[in-house]
């Protein structure tokens, strides 16, 4: 339920989890953070032509994704998933290579990560995570499915039908929403009915629970516990982690037109990496120079992934005849010729 | 009804019987389901009740609620699930109870299905065969008459099938279910209780092949699942005045079978194209141009197109004045051979 | 919430109601009532080719929609309204024509009816009502909209959406779900996440109400209540008429094939006007002579609107083309042509 | 860009003025809503924002936000709540905020919104203008570069039109939002920030007419949107060559100027239809079609398309290759030439 921290003030405590998982936690929350710096300067550097900043949600998402076996469960993340991307080992450098736009789905595999691929549909992907959680059932496996959404999401016919199915089948499906506060320029109360996601679960019948998504181990635990239920034939579970979109919609957003920066100031001053820092020193998980190892480590990461994007090659012309089938027709062969001698030259 | 299927049921696979087109379908939904334990049927009603046309009639039954099962009633959750048992490996098989009620899960056909292979390069591929019954001529509700198969052909990364009597709708179903592509796989409702004598036949076409179901030498007709009858019965009519027309039934409705129609009209040099959907951007404008592309210099006149009218698809009294008529064709055969 | 009638058992009363308006409620029951018959009985005969039938439903539709003021509310129902369009006072031989497919939306005036056109599409004009109502609030108007689904529909995504509008526009619309346990073969429990679709309006933040839809006062009570917060700017209510569809779906199908008629027959002894009836003698609102004038009078109507729609022309050929457009087109016109001389020769 | 819009503002209607075509489009909506107290502007974003677009920049502080107000995320119920609004009276202007994004709203714009005057016998008239961001060339995002005019032209009831400029822009949305027909307006994203000189004027010509931007003689070039720009710059190229090539917007889309496309073809003997869509089933086909029914003894070689593949849009740096080049034009036109 909605604490006081959800309004963007008070600290959070990691004293319940493992200083392992903090210290886990933190790396790649810190490397997504240098890795969104990062993605901005690309970005005004013209590399790329656009980019959506996860800046102050890395705890709502790798507080999530680290609570999933990458072995056996399987995401299926909207457009602004950086940091569960990175959380979940998925290969970064293809992974951002979308907001670089040389492939729209980004260039890593979704099968070998088990993270499907970038989304713009919102609301549109999931239903896939609940087919594919059914299939996981049918199947006699154990695996658990993620299904990413935004509160603007929560609003598409698709998340509802998404979530009776889900009900309905017993799938085991966890329903992530990331409320960030803000669907592009619309707030919270024009958009959600009611005020939150999470309490949309009771009428399907389904646990919801709300959290604080600043507080990564708060997240941790609740999605653990998702997890749990649903790995054990429990079901699905709606999770609203409540946090705020510091940055922009995206690069070509302008938020001045619609909202008070005052608002986001006191949200960007409870930082979800800020909190966790302090509370792992409290909890004497780490101390400074630890931390500071990993801050290193994590910059030189996010950089390497910078240049690695910045220089992959682009896509070849005749990929846009590769992938529309498995088994080609002669119709395509042709209009590939065709583009061979009038496009290619 | 039931006995029939149970009749069809107990004849061996290759022996040549009478089926009406529903039972076809549902003895090649059984082949699939028995032959591959990846394969699932879902859809509105598909299960107990067996489809309200009873396609999948027995099958519940005979294969367990799990791989024959209802889903809730909304379209874009079945086609966004198929999606996703797609990525876990099943092969769905899902029904869209009728045509009209495709357009609520057009997001997940052409943003997700369609896509999804070319999205993952090639990882993630959608082995999805939508089952639709289609078209009109049976005097249903609204939203019970409509073809979509302009949209569908229009929309990269589908295929697109529609049989016209029972062998080929067995065949061409067990081709679009093994397919590893997602088929937008169309059930002319009109012809579901035709009964033919029929060999249920492996696949032996390729993907993407036409059939000339009547040979001729004066014009071709070309159509697609309950026109190709319309257009047989025009082609008796003018065998009568010594009019010899061929009909061609183009079945795959993407891909189009280009060289298939070249060849047709190369001889015939004068083409009608047929169908029920609406005239402006149907599927005839297509097989038009590409007859008019590659035959330019061979037409003796312009392909002539016999269509719905730009109209919303009628109730009962006036689907048939809506709906290609004989005389229509017969206008059209007569115009192309006087022009 | 649900009292043990909604299981199929109890009596009504209606002590709290008063004659008049009881005896009109009857009078459409009846009437319904008769007119399902003979609309069954015409598509036996050939003259309908095929019906849907609403008995058993008429406490649900008449107790909701006589809460209403046809002078300055709107109706926007599905496939499966007979009984309210008859109560609304919809011209009812243009009403039923829809189901001798003479026009699919039937032949009443729909504007002038403030009752909307025949709809097939399965929660496909919820959306409609609540556009309407937010409407209605923008002119200042105090009308209400009355939204007709099922059970089934309840799963469509249009249905969600349309209450998160709702909800966020405070838009004066009533969202009547008709729950008759059955969506063509599919019954609640596979449909309806959570087993209630009141429970949901919570989550929207609305009021939601559980009535016994076979208890045509409590559905006209909780209806009115709902209507008149509606109309004094309270914005909208979830009302969820919990009944059964004791025909087949419609006469096209074989519940045979997917249900035990135990329950059916457990439901038909509850028969809504068999209820009303028996309350109203136990109240004093009316006694057997009149009610037996009333069920005289009711058949007699039926039978002329049954005359009326059996011998309605049918439309002319020319009408595919006259309503395509307000504004018609050349290539309209030409394709009139062409019907002019090739079809109607 | 704000600032351009307040000198665009400050200009009287009749002055020959600069504009971009988003700021012309803006003019429009300001004319409406002044003009008519019955229209509504709406959908994702259009309020405080202005539109992803700034197409609506300013309107929610000069109108309030009663006329232009944001909606929830979900564009089913965008375009079913338009259906209701008209059916209290208002003339609703919603906005889809872009082409791909029009998916999850079909079912309402195919089966309720293009029918309900049909289905009604004209008792509820649907005056909705749905404006719609539309096609590529932006290297923008997945789905935010699709053209879907095949499906709106081939859905009876609905009138479709695509403005290549900002004065047809103006214009075009004046007679869009005053017809009592449901209209797709479709803005060519790749044209938003083309500034021009326009006479910001009130419609002339009727609804369904081309217009000839270009005249030549040795064959004609037929395009919308952005592609007619593409056209002019062939047009220009092959002029160095001696070849005068007749360029001809169609801009409606649906109805589609049958007699201009004849008229023009009639004299240049050949015609090349270039558009963004895919190739298959695309409106090239109709317009192709159109062109052959018409001029069949005129025309010297078959109508050439020349279209974007038949593969989904693809990302940034693939864009170019997709869509028509001005080498594919140029072959074709030779192609034509030297048929
Ligand atoms: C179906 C659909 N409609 C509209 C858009 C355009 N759009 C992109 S992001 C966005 C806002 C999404 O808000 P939310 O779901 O809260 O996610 P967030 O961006 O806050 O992470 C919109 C309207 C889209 N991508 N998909
Ligand atoms: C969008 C849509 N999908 C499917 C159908 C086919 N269909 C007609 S009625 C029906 C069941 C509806 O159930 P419910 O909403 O409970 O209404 P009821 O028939 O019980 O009154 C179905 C699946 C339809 N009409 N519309
Ligand atoms: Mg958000
Ligand atoms: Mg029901």
């Amino acid at each position: 339920m909605p604490s006081p921290e959800s309004t963007g003030r008070g600290a959070i405590t990691v004293e319940h989890l493992s200083p392992e998982l903090t210290r886990g936690l933190y790396r790649d929350m810190r490397t997504a953070r240098d890795l969104d710096t990062e993605a901005i300067a690309l970005q005004r550097q013209g590399v790329f032509p656009a980019y959506v900043s996860v800046r102050g949600q890395e705890a709502a998402q790798v507080g999530g994704v680290s609570a999933l076996d990458p072995a056996r469960d399987f995401v299926f993340p909207t457009y602004r998933e950086m940091a569960s991307a990175l959380a979940y080992g998925v290969e970064m450098v293809g992974y951002m290579s979308t907001h670089r736009a040389l492939w729209h789905g980004g260039l890593y595999d979704v099968m070998e990560s088990r993270f499907g691929a970038v989304n713009a549909v919102v609301g549109g992907p999931v239903p896939h995570a609940v087919g594919w959680a059914i299939g996981e059932s049918l199947r006699g496996g154990d695996g658990v499915a993620m299904a990413y959404f935004g509160d603007g999401a929560s609003s598409e016919g698709d998340v509802h039908e998404a979530m009776n199915f889900a009900g309905v089948f017993g799938a085991p499906v966890i329903f992530f929403c990331q409320n960030n506060q803000w669907a592009l320029s619309v707030p919270n109360h024009r958009q959600v009915a009611g005020g939150s996601i999470a309490a949309r679960a009771e009428g399907y019948g389904l646990p919801g629970v709300l959290v604080d998504g600043n507080d990564v181990g708060a997240v941790h635990t609740a999605t653990a516990q998702a997890v749990e239920r649903a790995r054990e034939g429990g079901g699905p579970t709606v999770i609203e982690a409540l946090t705020y979109r510091v940055e922009p919609h995206s690069t070509s957003d302008d938020p001045g037109r619609y909202r008070d920066e005052a608002e986001a100031d006191r949200w960007r001053r409870r930082d979800p990496l800020d909190l966790l820092r302090a509370a792992m020193i409290e909890a004497g998980h780490a101390d400074e120079a630890h931390l500071d190892r990993v801050d290193a480590e994590a910059a030189a990461r996010a950089e390497r992934i910078r240049d690695g994007v910045a220089t992959a090659p682009e896509p070849h012309g005749s990929e846009l005849f590769t992938h529309v089938f498995r088994e080609s027709t002669e119709e395509l062969s042709r209009q590939r010729r065709t583009w061979q001698e009038e496009v290619e030259l | 009804m039931t006995e029939l299927i149970e009749r069809a049921e107990s004849a061996p696979e290759t022996e040549t019987i009478e089926l009406s087109m529903q039972q076809a379908i549902n003895r090649a939904l059984r082949t699939l389901l028995a032959e591959d334990p990846r394969v699932l049927l879902f859809g509105e009603d598909v299960g107990a009740l067996g489809g309200v046309f009873r396609v999948s009639d027995g099958l519940q039954k005979e294969f367990g609620d799990q791989r024959v099962f209802d889903t809730p009633l909304a379209e874009s959750a079945i086609m966004g699930m198929a999606v996703g048992l797609a990525m876990n490996g099943w092969r769905p098989v899902p029904e869209l109870q009728f045509d009209g009620f495709a357009y609520p899960a057009i997001d997940q056909i052409v943003n997700q299905v369609a896509r999804m292979n070319y999205r993952t390069r090639g990882a993630a591929p959608m082995p999805i065969t939508l089952r639709l019954p289609s078209f009109g001529g049976i005097q249903a509700p609204e939203h019970h008459g409509e073809s979509l198969e302009a949209l569908f052909a229009h929309t990269p990364g589908l295929k697109v099938v529609a049989p016209s009597d029972p062998g080929e709708a067995y065949s061409l179903l067990l081709q679009s279910v093994r397919s590893d592509d997602p088929v937008v796989y169309m059930e002319p409702k009109a012809c579901y209780w035709d009964r033919r004598p029929v060999r249920l036949s492996e696949p032996t076409d390729p993907i993407g092949t036409s059939r000339v179901v009547r040979p001729g030498r004066h014009a071709t007709l070309v159509a697609w699942g309950a026109m190709v009858h319309r257009c047989l019965q025009v082609a008796e009519l003018a065998a009568e005045d010594g009019v010899e027309l061929e009909v061609l039934d183009l079945r795959w409705l993407k891909p189009i079978d280009a060289a298939g129609l070249a060849a047709s009209v190369a001889r015939t040099k004068r083409a009608v194209v047929v169908h029920e959907a609406p005239l402006t951007a149907g599927l005839g404008a297509e097989v038009s141009s590409l007859i008019t592309e590659q035959c330019f210099r061979d037409l003796a006149a312009p392909v002539q197109r016999v269509t719905g009218f730009d109209v919303p698809y009628p109730a009962g009294p006036l689907e048939h004045q809506y709906l290609p008529t004989i005389d229509r064709v017969l206008f059209a055969v007569q115009r192309t051979l006087e022009y």
